[in-house]
């Protein structure tokens, strides 16, 4: 009585995953800032993954040949720093440091914000008292002192860095989870899944989770930019990556005293830090943009 | 409301110690001594352990974490090693200082952003909206030392027209005033972008919501739609947002303040931390902790006041 | 009442009207006229998506900032209202053309007491002063029949129930004494003793003013109640237009009558009346056919002449009031409604019962807090709930939205354990198992068919995931006989194969309730649950749905509950009705007995407050005043009590009513005797 | 003349005899005789030149060697209306100034108070409130004798009781001064207290070696009985926390405290400001200044730059090489610099199986090239070092060839050693001043080409500092500060269990060498045992020493009168300023 039922629709021509992420990811092209945004980024992961090939010095060798001559020359581009290393390949391999840093930290606190969060929004109770008790605790902190306070104590390193990110980071992230779960948690299909014997952890990772991505999505972003800007600023204030690997908030912090005579030499790694921020940002709000209107 | 007011106040007492006690503990991983942070690298193994005894450094943690405790409830913020002094003689002049500069800049940052977000979100899309978002988004941003790069090499270096530190000392001529400017600009620079995106943010929304096309289809002005009908009702989710940058105007504070030199808490909280100054951290967490959970009290009481559906619930 | 001496208010000459994406126009309105007098109401009906409410702010010129109207003008009081300027726009609206929204929540300044938000429209309009603002803002609330007016005034819109609110912004329209009343939706989600209510004043209000109605609905029944001439609107085209008699009566638009012929009429059921869908589905605004839009799926289609070129719209038989948009109009046969084709079958004989529920309770304690242990209180969605329902038939609940019936679902899926009472499935007893702890077979032999279709499947994963994954959980089918198998019960719920590789965002509503179905198929359940598996849809794919679920118990001999709050649905579907209320049961019996005196009066006023797409049925009119009060404070006595038109004296606050008992087995619970109850006439009778 | 000097000490007629000889130079000479007691003025003559000129001449200025002469002059013909000086330091509580751990720390209070001794720029140690000090041939008994009619701020006159309480004040270790750490060889003994610590082992505590160790001669006489031989006496009585506090503030130094000096503090807020005002009735010659003031700029070298370019400061109390740059492009900064004995040195424990072996150290000396080090991370400011560390201006200096970087030798050390591939290890340096970080990594690039990798783990200088001298820091790069002779160095750095071994380094062929060189007065024989000292540290020795530091700073040329001294002391009340 209701055959037709099947012509319905426009039908679709199957396609695979990979298919599918391109025109995602192609939808970007809907937002020009989001393009912007996305420019920028990928212009900084290829410098990070072409470092060994484009950068025209050892970033850490010092130039004895050039004396006390840190300006820009034919022989160093964007000049040297006081220690007479090449400007541009401490840039170029600086990417590397920050691009590292960053995602292993946002991603280690996305891992126990999101499980917390999960656990929090799933079981609710005395689980998300805990939980949202100590989350708030943490938050209660100013993210900065917290951040001084944690690698003063713990030495700067990449390690204690991205220790100090998780922790201040993933208290945020559990919150959004939580807020997200709580109200997945109320969907039809996650009845549907209980209702066919499925485990706690399978809901919470395969029925809610996927569906909260578009928020995180966006949030992680912002994220790296927060924490481009963490790493940073933890470098400018000497709580940095342990020389001599470059580090663009360490770089300003050593030159930022010869900034009347040798400008460049701290307003290039500003520029770059910048650049990579506004990238995150603006990639963020592009993607928001269209996850609004999709 | 009392008991409002009682439970926040039974939280905010719980996060205190909770926070002074992890610091306390994260503080007995490092190979610091106090004793030795006194005295100088140069001072004896004798005369590290005397002062070590005299303190009763070498006492459990427990015994020292309460009465730190004790002596913090009477007022006693402990003896400063990075400063060789009284927390006491530090503290309440730093937070003073700081408070200039973070009311200075609250004071910019609270009509601006209301206003460049309420401009900004009553039209969405348009030119002006863009070009606001897109602004706030780049300040934003711009780290805090990069703006102080950029804003010093502009006014101190090639104008001229700015001291390049502001130690509030005015024998060299500089006003307080000229001092204040440029780490206010930082301030503001960093945080304002953020405000406005969330004005902007909550006011797209409320132009969207269906009473603002009851109030158009009324025969109002737009005028009146956005002043009487969408400010209001926009200003309900950035209030504990703008209220929050308190926070971050008080201790977040820490790049600016070592960037310009400037006599604040944030530079104290740096210097205490880079020496690991136990008393000086414990004390600053707490007033830190102490600004948070009372801004956030506020948020939450400021809410109640504007939002009638939690008013009368 | 459509006096030619009368003068338009509102004309619609060939309004075109488009919205502006970044895909392009899309052209939403192409095409439609129609003209509306002084004093006259005109219901505009249609399924979702066929541009009523793009009519209605059309109208309003609030067309938001991507619409525009393309072509064709819009006049009101002869003025065209594109050619305004914005101040005489502002003149205009509030003041002599005011609306009426779908969600009256929404559409009142939150932060705004009820009666500032009233006194802006004499005030901008008439420079009225404060206090006179005041008292004409008392005075309208009065008027629409609000309790207590000055307190109300000084209420914010979240203190006011729906109902309420709703009649908050019909005052706020009527304030200025407004020529035309664009209402759009005005008593969608409210439920159906608040929408008769409201309905009911809209209905009280025309009698004494001269206003001019747009009715924008998608509930012919409610149209019926208060318009005169009505509109049938599909993809973007008004199909047919004439007075309300005439259209129903005799429909010349076979989507009309793909209409009438999909809703149950209340008093129809599946034996007597079967509903027939209306195949494939509206062809979205940027695919519009050629020719006829309806043609594709038209069972009268003739494709040389239906899909060449423009439908012009002409008078049916040359009555100049009745306009319909179709070629083949005049070869139309007389309609008439469906009729069982084969022999009616015998309701099915009780057999043993599946599911048994006794003396069932659901509390939820309200905690109050961190540290205020002291300050929780209890929520008492059920309490003392008896039901049967036997192998192969259907139960169905019926109830306002908070009566429990949803708590009810939950408790029999497992998905809340019951405080006290037994539910036992086929013996085994599962009341207090929630569902984690029910073993396999008990979660194969229930299963359930969700509300929301939007919500129902996973946007995540592939359809056949979801079968797939099913069938292995219940089954332990291993993968590729899983799929195979998935592929298997699409076509039992007529659904392509193929679909089990698309995402449910791909899906229509309709389809991703088949889905849902196929998905509760999987363990071969003997219960199925569904919950307002039908609410969310159009009527045209409600119907399908509907008999797609008659077909599968029918084929399968599996027990059905089936809860909702639409008694023409559950009427139409149910073997055995429960009426709740306030969570109790207090009325149980089969279909014919529940829907024929006796009645419970709460019973009652349901069945007359239903909305009934025939004009020629004639219904009671019972009134409910006040509100549902709320499940923290269920009153002692009776529930109903508060509201009972038929309350019999104090003792219905203080004692819990008796239950009745008729030999046929139906179930009353009321202190008024049952041969007074049986004594009244029916509800709903056909005056044919 | 030779018969009134050799009353002074019996060693100086024959130093007399060798400057005429030419066989020490006159800066040598000068050191030598000061030290011996011989007054200032009186070697200056012997030598045959003027003081004040030789003063001036090592404390040299890059740009404006000018700008020191007539100061005089300058002073008296305009005094700007605003007499104040602004300086860029730290302003750190002051409460106790025998507890002091840093220069410093001492720079405001040295405003207020005096040392005994004064050691000038030019490496040479006069009496300051001492009117002379004489010392026994067995360099055991020194003699002090205080200048007369020195009055304090509150007019009381100094006597040695004064002198007397604040010695026996530094010495108790329960006050916790760093004295103790200088004087504890030859003025203290250690005794058991009777109590065990937690291991069980007994605690020791310090005290005076002998009741009359500081003994009161006359009412400005006081007589240091030693314990050991002691060459260094009034180097040590200038220690930056060895200032001359009045006895009835019980050690307590603050706003308005008593002193001798040439300013009284009226203002102090640490961490922001301190304000010193010129006071009357000072002993010497009225400062020129009416009052000083030290800001505090915090530990950023950029914010002191701002703050001298906006000219928010007339001067820094110290400068890094990062600022060095941006202080030559300031027209109205003049860069002062002088040679010192500062210096850093990667000091390797041989206690750990690392470094044990003397040629896996050596071949860490030949990988570096001191000048590559010194032109990246110290601008070429200073000379590079010969890792003994004995500087070129220590009177007892040998020269020994140049050690050059060496690469190849160095592979080839490392190969004998077992270790062909080289290995990896840690290096701790402290973050602050950034040259040495900076020194750090430019010998981690230079030893990378032998194979070693260095992991550079850099430390807040206070973490640095818990960590200088103890063995869980088997690899460090430590900052030494300048001392007037080569022997004082060693012995304080390198012999065997003495408090400040960082290295742990214990060689009883170096130990008796050095005990050998410290006994000889005669600075031409001593300079024989040096070399042998000197090559055992090239050979076998713990330490990588890239270079010698200049040290600088930046005063407005208004600013007249300044000197910069090795060890960055502050004597404001020598400053005028023009208009």
């Amino acid at each position: 009585m209701t055959t037709d039922v099947r012509n319905f629709g426009a039908t679709r021509p199957r396609d695979g995953k990979l298919a599918r992420l391109l025109r995602r990811i192609a939808l970007l092209r809907e937002s020009p800032v989001g393009m912007i945004g996305a420019g920028l980024v990928l212009f900084w992961i290829l410098v990070a993954i072409l470092a060994p090939l484009i950068s025209p010095y050892d970033p850490n060798a010092n130039d004895f040949e050039i004396a006390r001559d840190w300006y820009p020359s034919a022989r160093h581009w964007l000049g040297t720093d006081n220690q007479s290393r090449d400007l541009l390949s401490r840039i170029i391999w600086g990417s590397r440091t920050v691009l590292i840093v960053a995602p292993t930290a946002v991603g280690c606190a996305y891992v126990i914000g999101c499980l917390m969060g999960l656990l929090a929004g799933y079981y609710r109770g005395w689980v998300d008292l805990v939980v949202m008790r100590i989350s708030d605790i943490i938050l209660s902190f100013p993210v900065i002192i917290l951040y001084m306070i944690i690698i003063a104590n713990f030495g700067p390193s990449a390690f204690n860095i991205i220790l100090a990110v998780t922790f201040i980071a993933a208290p945020q992230i559990t919150r959004i989870v939580r807020g997200l779960t709580l109200e997945l948690r109320e969907r039809d299909y996650v009845a549907a899944a209980k209702m066919r014997g499925e485990s706690a952890w399978y809901i919470m990772l395969v029925e809610i989770l996927p569906n909260a991505r578009g928020p995180l999505i966006v949030d992680a972003c912002l994220r790296m930019g927060y924490t481009t800007i963490a790493i940073g600023v933890l470098g400018f204030l000497g709580l940095g990556l342990p020389p001599p690997d470059p580090d663009w908030g360490g770089m300003v912090k050593d030159s930022y005293a010869l900034m009347s005579t040798y400008p460049l030499m701290s307003i290039i790694p500003c520029m770059a830090i910048s650049s990579l921020v506004v990238g995150f940002n603006l990639l963020a709000d592009g993607i928001r943009e269209i996850g609004l209107r999709d | 409301m009392i008991g409002f007011f009682a439970k926040r106040l039974a939280y905010l007492v719980f996060t205190m110690l909770v926070v002074s006690f992890i610091i306390y503990t994260i503080s007995e991983f490092t190979p610091g001594d106090v004793a030795r942070k006194i005295l100088g690298p140069f001072a004896t193994k004798n005369q590290v352990e005397l002062l070590t005894e005299e303190m009763g450094l070498n006492r459990p943690v427990f015994i020292r974490y309460f009465e730190w405790v004790g002596q913090t409830l009477s007022g006693d913020l402990g003896y400063s090693t990075r400063y060789k002094t009284e927390v006491n003689n530090i503290i309440w002049g730093r937070l003073y200082n700081t408070m200039i500069l973070a009311s200075i800049a609250f004071a910019i940052i609270v009509p601006a952003s209301i206003l460049f977000g309420i401009v900004a979100g009553m039209a969405e899309a348009s030119k002006l909206d863009r070009t606001i978002s897109v602004a706030s988004i780049v300040t934003t941003s711009v780290p805090e030392f990069a703006s102080g790069v950029f804003l010093s090499w502009i006014f101190v270096i090639w104008l001229g027209i700015l001291p390049g530190t502001s130690t509030l000392d005015t024998g060299a001529g500089w006003s307080i005033a000229s001092q204040l400017v440029l780490p206010v600009a930082v301030m503001v620079l960093y945080d304002l972008g953020y405000v406005i995106r969330m004005v902007r943010a909550s006011m797209v929304e409320v132009m969207m919501r269906p009473y603002i096309r009851t109030a158009v289809l009324k025969g109002l002005r737009f005028r009146e739609v956005i002043l009487k009908h969408a400010v209001r009702n926009a200003m309900i989710a950035p209030f504990t947002v703008i209220l929050l940058q308190i926070n971050y105007l008080v201790t977040g504070v820490v790049v600016v303040e070592a960037v310009f030199a400037y006599p604040g808490f944030g530079r104290m909280m740096l210097e205490g931390a880079l020496s690991q100054d136990i008393a000086i951290i414990e004390a600053g967490a707490l007033f830190a902790v102490l600004i948070a959970v009372v801004t956030q009290i506020v948020g939450d009481f400021g809410y109640m006041l504007l939002n009638p559906r939690i008013r009368f619930s | 009442m459509t006096g030619s001496t009368k003068r338009p208010v509102l004309e619609l000459v060939n309004a075109r009207i488009s919205y502006f994406t970044r895909a392009g126009e899309i052209n939403v309105v192409p095409d439609i006229s129609f003209t509306l007098h002084e004093g006259e109401a005109l219901g505009l009906v249609g399924e979702s998506g066929c541009g009523k409410s793009t009519v209605a702010f059309a109208v309003m010129n609030y067309l938001g900032g991507s619409g525009r109207l393309t072509g064709g003008r819009i006049l009101f009081e002869g003025r065209d209202m594109q050619k305004m300027s914005a101040a005489e726009l502002r003149a205009v609206r509030g003041n002599k053309m005011s609306m009426v929204y779908q969600d009256p929540m929404s559409s009142l300044n939150p932060v705004m007491t009820v009666g500032r938000q009233l006194m802006e429209v004499p005030i901008i309009h008439e420079g009225a002063s404060e206090a006179a603002a005041r008292e004409r803002a008392i005075a309208i609330l009065k008027e629409v029949n609000l309790p207590d007016p000055e307190s109300v005034f000084e209420r914010y819109p979240h203190q006011l129930s729906g109902g309420q609110q709703q009649r908050v912004v019909i005052a706020m329209a009527l304030m200025s004494e407004p020529s035309l009343l664009v209402m759009d939706e005005p008593t969608t989600g409210l439920d159906v003793t608040v929408e008769a209510a409201v309905l009911d004043l809209v209905v009280r209000l025309r009698e004494t003013r001269n206003s001019a109605i747009v009715f924008i609905s998608h509930n012919l029944g409610t149209v019926v109640r208060i318009c005169d001439r009505i509109g049938v609107m599909y993809a973007g085209e008004l199909v047919e237009e004439g007075p309300i008699g005439k259209v129903f009566r005799d429909p010349r638009h076979p989507y009309t009558r793909g209409l009438l012929d999909c809703i149950p009429v209340l008093g129809s059921d599946k034996r007597s009346a079967p509903l027939v869908p209306i195949p494939g589905q509206v062809p979205p605004a940027m695919a519009r056919p050629r020719g006829c839009v309806f043609a594709p799926r038209c069972p009268h289609v003739v494709p040389e002449r239906c899909s060449v070129g423009d439908i012009p719209t002409s008078p049916a038989g040359g009555d100049a009031e009745h306009l319909v948009q179709c070629v083949r109009e005049p070869e139309l046969p007389d309609y008439r409604r469906p009729q069982a084709s084969g022999p009616i079958e015998a309701a099915i004989e009780a057999s043993e019962p599946m599911l048994s529920i006794v003396h069932l309770d659901k509390v939820y304690r309200q905690a109050g807090g961190l540290f205020d242990s002291a300050g929780g209180y209890d929520v008492r969605a059920l309490s003392d709930v008896n039901l049967e329902a036997q192998r192969g038939t259907t139960l169905a609940i019926v109830g306002e939205s908070g009566c429990g019936k949803s708590t009810l679902a939950k408790v029999l899926t497992g998905l809340e354990k019951a405080t006290a009472g037994k539910v036992s499935l086929g013996g085994v007893e599962i009341g207090d198992t929630a569902v984690e702890n029910r073993s396999r077979a008990v979660k194969r032999q229930l299963q359930m068919v969700f509300q929301n279709p939007d919500s129902t499947l996973n946007p995540s994963h592939s359809i056949g995931y979801a079968i797939a994954r099913t069938l292995q959980r219940l089954k332990r089918l291993a993968g590729g006989l899983a799929n195979r198998e998935a592929r298997g019960l699409m076509e039992t719920v007529k659904l392509p194969a193929d679909f089990v590789a698309r995402k449910p965002r791909q899906l229509s509503g309709g389809q991703k309730q088949r889905v849902a179905i196929a998905r509760a198929l999987a363990g071969g359940p003997e219960l199925m649950v569904a919950d307002e598996p039908v609410s969310a849809l159009d009527v045209s794919v409600q119907a399908a749905i509907i008999n797609l679920l008659i077909e599968i118990q029918r084929q399968r001999g599996a027990t059905l509950v089936f809860i909702s709050h639409d008694l023409s649905v559950v009427r139409y579907l149910a073997d055995r009705v429960a009426v709740m209320y306030l969570g109790k049961i207090v009325e149980a019996g089969t279909v014919e007995q529940v829907f024929a005196p006796p009645y419970h009066p709460y019973t009652e006023a349901l069945l007359s407050a239903v909305p009934i797409p025939d004009p020629d049925v004639k219904q009671k009119r019972i009134i409910l005043e006040g509100n549902i009060p709320s499940v923290t404070n269920v009153p002692p006595g009776c529930p109903f009590a508060t509201r009972c038109p038929r309350k019999v004296g104090p003792i219905c606050d203080t004692t819990p009513p008796p239950e009745l008992r008729t030999p046929g087995g139906h179930r009353i619970v009321c202190h008024i005797p049952l041969e007074e109850l049986t004594v009244v006439d029916p509800v709903v009778k056909r005056a044919s | 003349m030779s018969e009134d000097i050799k009353k002074i000490h019996p060693y100086l007629p024959t130093l007399v005899n060798q400057l005429r000889a030419g066989k020490v130079d006159r800066r040598e000479f000068l050191r030598t005789s000061t030290l011996l007691g011989l007054s200032a003025t009186a070697a200056y003559t012997l030598a045959g030149c003027d003081e004040k000129q030789e003063e001036q001449q090592s404390s040299t200025t890059e740009e404006a060697p000018a700008a020191t002469t007539t100061t005089t002059e300058t002073q008296q013909a305009a005094a700007p209306t605003d007499n104040v000086i602004r300086i860029g330091m730290r302003v750190p509580a002051l409460e106790d100034p025998a507890t002091f751990s840093w220069v410093y720390d001492s720079n405001v209070t040295r405003q207020v108070c005096d040392y005994l001794t004064r050691t000038g720029v030019d490496n040479v140690t006069r009496p300051w409130l001492l009117e002379k000090w004489e010392a026994s041939p067995d360099l055991k008994t020194w003699t002090l004798t205080l200048k007369k009619g020195i009055k304090w701020s509150n007019g009381d006159e100094l006597v040695a009781d004064h002198a007397i309480w604040n010695l026996t004040r530094w010495l108790d270790e329960k006050v916790g001064s760093s004295v103790v750490g200088l004087m504890k060889g030859y003025m203290l003994t250690e005794y058991d207290t009777g109590q065990k610590d937690d291991a069980g082992n007994p605690k020791m505590g310090t005290k005076l070696w002998a009741d009359n160790a500081i003994e009161k001669v006359d009412d400005y006489t006081i007589r240091l009985n030693c314990k050991e031989a002691q060459l260094a006496v009034p180097e040590h009585l200038f220690h930056y926390p060895a200032l001359i506090l009045h006895p009835s503030e019980n050690g307590k130094f603050g706003v308005n405290a008593i002193g001798t000096g040439a300013f009284t503090l009226t203002e102090l807020e640490v961490g922001k400001k301190a304000v010193l005002k010129k006071r009357d009735g000072y002993w010497g010659k009225a400062p020129a200044v009416d009052s000083i003031e030290f800001i505090d700029l915090g530990d950023d070298p950029a914010a002191s730059v701002s703050a001298l370019a906006s000219k928010q400061i007339q001067g820094l109390y110290e400068a890094s090489v990062s600022q060095f740059a941006a202080l030559q492009k300031m027209d109205h900064i003049t860069i002062y610099q002088v040679s010192t004995g500062q210096t850093a040195v990667a000091r390797m424990q041989p206690i750990h199986d690392t470094w044990k072996d003397p040629r896996v150290r050596k071949a860490m000396r030949l990988a570096i090239d001191s000048e590559k080090v010194l032109q990246a991370a110290h601008l070429g400011l200073g000379s590079p070092g010969e890792h003994h560390h004995v500087c070129p201006i220590h009177p007892e200096y040998a020269k020994l060839d140049f050690m050059k970087q060496d690469i190849e030798g160095a592979k080839k050390l490392l190969a004998d050693a077992g270790m062909p591939n080289g290995f990896e290890t840690e290096i701790f340096c402290k973050k602050d001043p950034d040259w040495e970080p900076q020194a750090v990594q430019v010998m981690a690039e230079m030893w990378k080409q032998i194979g070693v990798n260095v992991k550079i783990n850099v430390l807040p200088s206070d973490q640095y500092w818990e960590i200088w001298n103890v063995e869980t820091a088997p690899f460090a790069f430590t900052t030494w500060t300048h001392r007037p002779l080569g022997v004082m160095v060693l012995g304080l750095a390198y012999r065997t269990g003495v408090p400040w071994n960082e290295s742990f380094y214990s060689n009883p062929k170096f130990d008796e060498t050095l005990t050998r060189a410290e006994g000889i007065l005669d600075v031409e024989e001593r300079r024989k045992v040096m070399v042998e000292l000197e090559q055992i540290m090239q050979e076998d020795g713990p330490i990588v020493q890239p270079l010698w530091r200049a040290v600088f700073t930046g005063m407005d040329k208004r600013i007249q009168g300044f000197q910069i001294h090795p060890t960055y002391y502050l004597f404001c009340e020598e400053w005028s300023l023009t208009a």
